[in-house]
């Protein structure tokens, strides 16, 4: 027996859905999806779960992280609920629910304490760097360029990176224990055999990796000559980019931040480039998705979806630019740009990879895996 | 033969709406003009199968009713003809310009046929929806009023052979458009409706699957004179033996730009699925739907007659169709009663198409616009009171000239029209 | 005796066909004497068929001629007047019914259904073979109808039929006229109240010259027929004079002294209601009344207000009208103790109750005092029973209580409405309402027959319970401040109506039209109309829709000063009849009256009055009676065709 | 005397498309016809033989029962696909 609560869909309104009242439960969004099957049947059971409020059930479902809004349901609803930007709302409300911490739901749903937080963090980064910055010499090296590591040793600034990313990782874990406690272990009728974690923990790897469900969007199922593949492909390109990014300044910081000037062809030198293309394509193709709003999943953005494309634009212009002064022995510029980098790579990362957008990196091979471990389960006990 | 030139009704569109309007006035004793732009009155009923929920035939019910206004001598009636333009001058006067097209065939063709058996032209017959072809020369189907023959010119081979056997000599390449104008006192729109054209939700393949076939289709295959000789899928001649009824088909679908309900489909769907367990004994029907909206009278009744007789009913609408080797059709479709996506194959699918306006009175009106609705349906300004009253005032409108409609709806609209117009003939020039 | 009979046997597409084989039926019919030729025909009905046997007729010069087709109730006219086209005489025309007799009635035999249409084909050949050339009686008709019922069904088609030029009587049983419509605020689609649509038409119903209104009034009796009957009207004093309308202050003060006190029917009961009154400030007729059957008689009102006249006495009145349009409505379900909780739980009530209820509210929406937050619809009361009587849908009221839901929530803050329904009708453009109300966050569930929603008072809460069909299958359930049940329409009791005027009546209890399609607002009664909802759950617009299109054939009924009767009338042998009163007295139709003739007493047939039903003919002792058209040979000579 | 077809001969062409429309219902007629010369045929089985697409045969072999030259027989065993014959055979 379950109560209605009338009053959730208004509190889902803040996450981002639209008009989800106008359904009228034909089914046709569900019937549509590549990726809805007789095991997970969406988006239509989420939208009615949200009319509804029941929000024990929305919080054990893994339905929303199995959606890569493809944007067929919100294009064939006939009622135009926009199931597809239903889902993206979900996938916010969910990150706010899995954290303990009520961070997310306040960055979510605040404008105020979304851009308090960043201005807040960077503020941190200044003054740290006000206070503590080594000295600015306009010195050059042998090279020509600018000594950064005597303005911020790689030492230091590493060590700052590694209480960063303990920070980082413990929310994150922690929020995915959340989860993992909400999908998997809110129906206690089911009994999961131990073996069941190690042998679906492939899906893990696999989706994490490619994020393999993206390209099943890509079928002609509805007849329409609509590929997926180019949305797949820049995806992949910026989200290495930024896996190549965070391991060379989280585990390299010493090789990646040096102040020698290596030749272009240099390792160094041209993992950085390809890192720097592909977030600025990445970046400018979902600027212009968005801007033109054609594609479903461009149409609706959320203020968070903005800010964080916006941040990660500013700290890969303002890292091309601390390389390009820092190569040509520009010291001033090299040393302003390098803290206002920080400045906006620290809230960046500080706010997206636990409590919002990034942490769908991991939550969604997470969310297959654990599903997988129910389905697996479920068929076991039958 | 003259005509005369002066009416006190015109009466626009030669469906049922239009025959009862112009039947009622005639039987007052007014004289009315029925114009109709196809090559027979009877409108779309007359090709119905039969009809819900009394399931008497529709041509039962329609053919007397055409005879009797080709035969009343209140009503003349111009088929094959349009209208240009109607200006109104002031109460009670209106002029209006038709436009007869020719049919290259005079009023003493006797029907015979034997035209038709020599013309070597074969196109699609569009009174059978193009499931199986027709000549160049045709009578439009067999319980056409007037029956004479009309050339398809635009198909025409010119071979001329047509004239060489006619015994009536009844053939005239020579006709040409006749344009006339007219006087009359009121107006009654009743141009009918258009049904949904498929091939606009590609996801449902409807031209591209030869086994995906509107209802329409479906309702031929079901009367007398239908294209086959049995119900058959139209792509291989197979008696279907599992057929599946998707419901909305353009309506209530705010994508394709009409979100209001049809009022029919579902009845006409359930009917259809009636008739074909009579006509296939061992078919299974199901009917794919989002709410069944048997609202008439005896029409929840006749609803749960069709459960009875074994209608599958299953509510959740149909998201797409694929189709496999053999002809046989995939749909995927939520069960929602179950919360499932799943897929059922069936080997003939009918799609129950909505109904949208035919929009032609919207041009017609020359010194003040008809006002449409936000559907496009002419506007019923007073809406509660005076049912058939539009912005015009002497211009009514009848039938799903003002919004869909089933039969009893359609018939009794068309009564609250001829009423209207009736008080509004008594009045005079007010 | 006729001796060149022309018979067609239809096919009627495939509907005889399927079943009877037409083509021996032609045949074994071809064989039979005097039978000159005999045909099958795909529709024997269409316009080619017709005119086929119209030249049959001329050709080859028939004096009768057959159909085996459908029932004689759908186009014995149209062959009558096809034979009258041939200069044939209509009344030489028989129909044979082998569709519903044979074809349907014996879908699963189908040799016997031959069998059985050729024995039928045959007694019709028999029976044409004796019929008689006859000539219809014409009667003169008066322009002038009576309508009952002035709700806004009944005064349109009044407007209607004076603006045609017929005199209208209307009468309505209240004190006041509007109906329903008046006791509903705001309509879809226009947001008029149903208060300024009345109001609207009583004023332009008392300019109107030639409309009699008559409230509180009531057919007392009935004779004659189709063009001239004699209704007598009971019309109940208003014990208030007519001619002096009370002013405002005077009639708040008779009001208020006024010591009786009851549940108000307007209100359904929501408030009371004084002996004197009226339902609401600018109701019509202006006059306010006393209910007479409630007044104790005390003459406090009389003190007040010398205008009060408790001694005015019933009047009866006779009118002379052609034809009667009968447009009495309908009335909303009344659930029964317990349905739902209802009259058992405090605070569920109907969809009326709610309207008035919103009516009554200006700011807040109270029910008993407690400030209503969650409203609860409970669809389908009264209507689509599984187990009770009505089998039927109401149509108007998904859309009604949709409707409804939008304008409470418009009017008040803070109102959640929960629709628990049996699958939302809101058919053609009322669809843009769901989609209003869902959007508004309207939250619509639904179940299935077989699991209905439960309404029950638990720990001081009243509760709504569905399996919702939409969330698979899930129990949910909401707490209600106020539960509303959306009640269907039932006919309203008409009893004295309904005996008076012998119409027909459905298995849903509405009146019955003689043919959904052919012939939506008449009755076998003839020159009884019938429109809106007395016939079938309607909402304004198509009660409206049927109450003009009755005027219209109203109109053409009686505006050309005579009828034509069918001749098939009962016909008495003067020389033999006795008169011993046996006839009159089973007469239904009061046709029969007695008369003197030739220095005795006989009985006399009324031709007006006879609908040739037969029924004076076996009570007649001395056989004198004969039903022309149906004359003793004719019926013996088509039995002895039936068993040979 | 002289005939009206004339007359519109001066006015209009027979475009491309029709006198191809007359072509290939002409050589599907023959074929059909030949083909059901030997015996009843279900319409995969007359499709079969000319090779031509399914439903194009379904639609013409439709219109020549319209036009009388072919008549419907019994269904085959499988209650699948009704047999076809000429008319005036037996």
């Amino acid at each position: 027996m379950a109560k209605i609560n009338p009053d959730f869909a208004k509190e889902l309104k803040e996450y981002g859905a639209l008009d989800l009242n106008a359904c009228y439960n034909c089914g046709t969004c569900t019937a549509v999806c590549s990726l809805s099957d007789e095991d997970n049947s969406f988006p239509r059971k989420m939208i009615r779960l949200s009319v509804l409020g029941l929000e024990d059930e929305l919080q054990s479902s893994v339905d929303p992280w199995l959606c890569y809004y493809c944007g067929e349901c919100s294009e064939t609803c006939p009622q135009q609920t926009d199931p597809g930007e239903l889902m993206m709302t979900l996938r916010r409300y969910l990150t706010a629910k899995y954290d303990w911490t009520g961070l997310a739901s306040k960055l979510y749903t605040s404008k105020i304490w979304e851009f308090g937080a960043i201005i807040f963090l960077a503020a941190f980064i200044l003054v740290l760097f006000i206070f503590f910055h080594g000295p600015m010499t306009t010195e050059l090296t042998d090279d020509g360029g600018v000594k950064l590591n005597t303005f911020a040793p790689w030492k230091i600034v590493e060590i700052g990176d590694w209480i960063m990313a303990g920070l980082l990782s413990f929310f994150l874990l922690s929020n995915i224990f959340n989860m993992y406690l909400k999908i998997v272990r809110n129906d206690k009728s089911i009994k999961i055999p131990l073996k069941l974690y190690f042998t679906e923990f492939w899906a893990l790897i696999v989706h994490f990796a490619t994020q393999l469900q993206f390209s099943k969007c890509d079928t002609e199922l509805t007849g329409k000559k609509y590929t997926f593949s180019t949305y797949w492909i820049i995806h992949w390109f910026l989200m290495t980019s930024y896996v190549i990014m965070l391991i060379m300044i989280m585990v390299f910081l010493g090789w990646f931040q040096t102040d020698n000037i290596y030749e272009w062809w240099h390792p160094q030198r041209l993992l950085g480039y390809y890192a720097t293309i592909g977030l600025t394509i990445g970046i400018v193709y979902f600027f212009i998705e968005r801007i033109r709003k054609k594609s479903e999943k461009s149409k609706h953005s959320h203020v968070t979806d903005w800010t964080f494309l916006v941040l990660l634009f500013l700290t890969t212009i303002t890292g091309i630019l601390v390389h390009i002064f820092r190569i040509y022995g520009m010291p001033y510029p090299t040393y302003y740009m390098y803290v206002f980098h920080l400045m906006v790579l620290f809230p960046m990362l500080m706010i997206e990879v636990p409590f919002s957008k990034w942490s769908h990196l991991a939550y969604r091979p997470f969310a297959i895996y654990f599903n997988n471990v129910v389905i697996a389960a479920r068929k076991q006990s039958k | 033969m003259t005509q005369p030139n002066e009416f006190d009704v015109l009466a626009i569109g030669g469906g049922i709406a239009g025959e009862e309007a112009a039947l009622n006035l005639a039987n007052i004793g007014y004289k009315v003009l029925l114009v109709e732009k196809d090559l027979s009155i009877g409108g779309k009923m007359i090709h119905l199968s039969k009809v819900f929920p009394t399931l008497d035939c529709g041509a039962c019910i329609t053919t007397p009713k055409v005879s009797e206004t080709a035969r009343h001598p209140n009503i003349s009636i111009y088929t094959n003809t349009v209208i240009e333009d109607i200006e109104k001058h002031s109460e009670n006067d209106f002029s209006a310009t038709l436009v007869e097209k020719p049919r290259y065939v005079t009023d003493d063709c006797t029907g015979c046929q034997i035209c038709e058996e020599k013309c070597p032209v074969v196109v699609d017959d569009q009174y059978q929806w193009d499931m199986v072809g027709r000549k160049a020369i045709y009578i439009p189907f067999s319980i056409a009023n007037p029956r004479i023959a009309a050339i398809d010119i635009e198909n025409c081979s010119l071979c001329g052979l047509c004239e060489k056997v006619c015994p009536a000599d009844a053939i005239d390449f020579t006709q040409e458009e006749k344009r006339s104008t007219i006087k009359i006192k009121t107006v009654i729109i009743a141009t009918g409706f258009n049904l949904f054209d498929p091939t606009l939700i590609p996801r449902y393949g409807f031209g591209k699957f030869q086994n995906v076939v509107t209802a329409m289709q479906m309702e031929r295959q079901l009367v007398p004179t239908r294209p086959f000789n049995n119900v058959l899928r139209p792509k291989d001649g197979k008696m279907p033996d599992n057929i599946a009824y998707i419901l909305c088909v353009g309506s209530r679908d705010e994508t394709i730009g009409n979100p209001i309900c049809s009022q029919v489909c579902c009845m006409y769907s359930t009917k259809q699925a009636q008739l074909l367990m009579g006509a296939l004994p061992m078919a299974d029907v199901t009917i794919y739907y989002i709410h069944i909206r048997a609202f008439g009278k005896g029409f929840c009744e006749f609803y749960q007659q069709g459960k009875g007789m074994g209608i599958e009913f299953i509510k959740g609408k149909v998201g797409l169709i694929k189709e496999k080797e053999n002809g046989n059709l995939i749909v995927r479709y939520e069960d929602i009663q179950e919360g499932k996506v799943k897929e059922a194959e069936h080997d003939l699918v009918v799609l129950s198409v909505g109904i949208l306006p035919n929009t032609d009175f919207s041009t017609m009106f020359k010194n003040t616009k008809i006002e449409q609705d936000d559907f496009d349906y002419v506007k019923q300004v007073d809406e509660l009171s005076s049912p058939a009253k539009t912005n015009i005032d002497g211009v009514f409108v009848a039938g799903t000239s003002s919004g869909p409609m089933d039969i009893p709806d359609s018939i009794l609209s068309a009564g609250a029209a001829s009423a209207e117009a009736a008080g509004y003939l008594k009045g005079g020039k007010k | 005796m006729k001796n060149r009979i022309g018979v067609y046997v239809c096919h009627c597409g495939s509907n005889i066909s399927d079943y009877v084989d037409v083509e021996k039926v032609k045949e074994i019919a071809g064989k039979e004497n005097d039978v000159i030729l005999s045909k099958t025909t795909m529709f024997a009905c269409s316009d080619s068929a017709q005119n086929e046997i119209v030249d049959d007729i001329k050709e080859q010069n028939l004096d009768g001629i057959v159909v085996a087709s459908c029932s004689p109730k759908l186009h014995l006219n149209t062959f009558r007047n096809v034979a009258q086209r041939a200069g044939l005489n209509p009344y030489n025309y028989i129909q044979v019914n082998i569709r519903e007799q044979c074809s349907w009635a014996h879908s699963d035999n189908k040799p016997g259904a031959t069998e059985k249409a050729i024995k039928l084909v045959r007694a019709g050949i028999e029976r044409a073979k004796h019929s008689q050339a006859l000539t219809p009686i014409s009667i003169p008709s008066k322009n002038a109808v009576l309508v009952v019922g002035a709700g806004i069904a009944g005064m349109r088609a009044a407007i209607e039929l004076a603006e045609m030029g017929t005199e209208v009587f209307l009468i309505e049983r209240e004190y006041f006229v509007g109906g329903r419509a008046s006791q509903w605020n705001e309509l879809f689609t226009t947001n008029e109240t149903g208060r300024e649509v009345v109001s609207r038409l009583y004023n332009k119903i008392i300019k109107t010259k030639n409309i009699t209104l008559f409230t509180g009034a009531d057919i007392d009796s009935k004779s004659g027929s189709v063009g001239d009957f004699d209704i007598k009207i009971k019309i109940k004093p208003r014990h208030v004079k007519s001619g002096c309308v009370l002013d405002l202050e005077k009639f708040k003060k008779a009001v208020d002294v006024c010591p009786v006190e009851f549940d108000d029917p307007f209100n359904f009961g929501l408030t009371k209601q004084k002996a004197i009154y009226k339902n609401y400030p600018s109701e019509f007729p202006e006059i306010p009344a006393i209910d007479f059957d409630r007044c104790n008689k005390c003459g406090e009102c009389v003190k007040i207000c010398p205008d009060i006249d408790l001694e005015q006495k019933e009047e009866i009145l006779n009118i002379n009208v052609g034809a009667v349009l009968l447009t009495t409505g309908a009335s909303p379900y009344e659930p029964q103790k317990g349905e739902f909780g209802y009259k058992e739980i405090d605070n569920v009530i109907t969809l009326q109750q709610l309207k008035r209820l919103i009516d009554l509210n200006e700011d807040e929406l109270t029910y008993h005092g407690k400030k209503i937050k969650n409203i609860a619809y409970v669809y389908c009361v009264g209507s689509r029973q599984v187990d009770g009587e009505n089998k039927y849908c109401s149509r108007y009221c998904c859309t009604s209580a949709i409707h409804t839901a939008i304008m409470v929530k418009e009017k008040y803050k803070g109102i959640n409405n929960f629709h628990f329904t049996r699958g939302v009708r809101t058919y053609g453009k009322q669809e843009i309402l769901y989609n209003k109300s869902s959007k508004q966050g309207d939250i619509f569930l639904q179940s299935f027959e077989d699991s209905p929603t439960e309404v029950y008072h638990e720990k001081g809460q009243t509760v709504v319970k569905i399996k919702d069909i939409l969330t698979a299958d899930k129990e949910l359930e909401v707490n209600a401040d106020l539960v509303v049940l959306v009640t269907g329409m039932v006919p309203r009791e008409n009893n004295s109506i309904n005996n008076i005027l012998k119409v027909p009546i459905g298995r849903d209890k509405f009146y019955n039209e003689i043919h959904p399609k052919l012939r939506p607002v008449e009755t076998v009664i003839d020159g009884v109309l019938i429109a809106g909802a007395c016939q079938a759950p309607l909402n304004i617009t198509e009660s409206v829709k049927s109450a003009l299109s009755a005027g219209a054939k109203v109109n053409s009924l009686i505006s050309k000063g005579e009828i034509e009767l069918e001749p098939t009338l009962a016909q008495i042998d003067k020389s033999s009849c006795n008169w011993c009163d046996k006839c009159t007295d089973v007469c239904p139709y009061n046709a029969i009256v007695k008369k003197e003739y030739d220095g005795k007493t006989i009985a006399v047939v009324n031709e007006a009055n006879c609908k040739g039903c037969g029924i004076c003919l076996p009570v007649c002792p001395s056989n004198s009676i004969q039903l022309i058209g149906y004359t003793d040979v004719e019926i013996e000579s088509m039995i002895e065709a039936l068993i040979d | 005397m002289s005939k009206t077809i004339d007359v519109m001969k001066e006015k209009r062409k027979v475009s491309e498309q029709v006198r191809n429309n007359i072509k290939a219902f002409n050589k599907l007629k023959r074929e059909i016809l030949k083909s059901l010369e030997a015996g009843q045929k279900t319409i995969p089985e007359i499709a079969r033989e000319i090779e031509s697409d399914i439903d194009v045969i379904t639609y013409n072999l439709m219109t020549l029962i319209k036009y009388g030259f072919v008549v419907a027989g019994e269904i085959d065993d499988d209650d699948e696909y009704y047999y076809y014959k000429l008319k005036n055979k037996k």
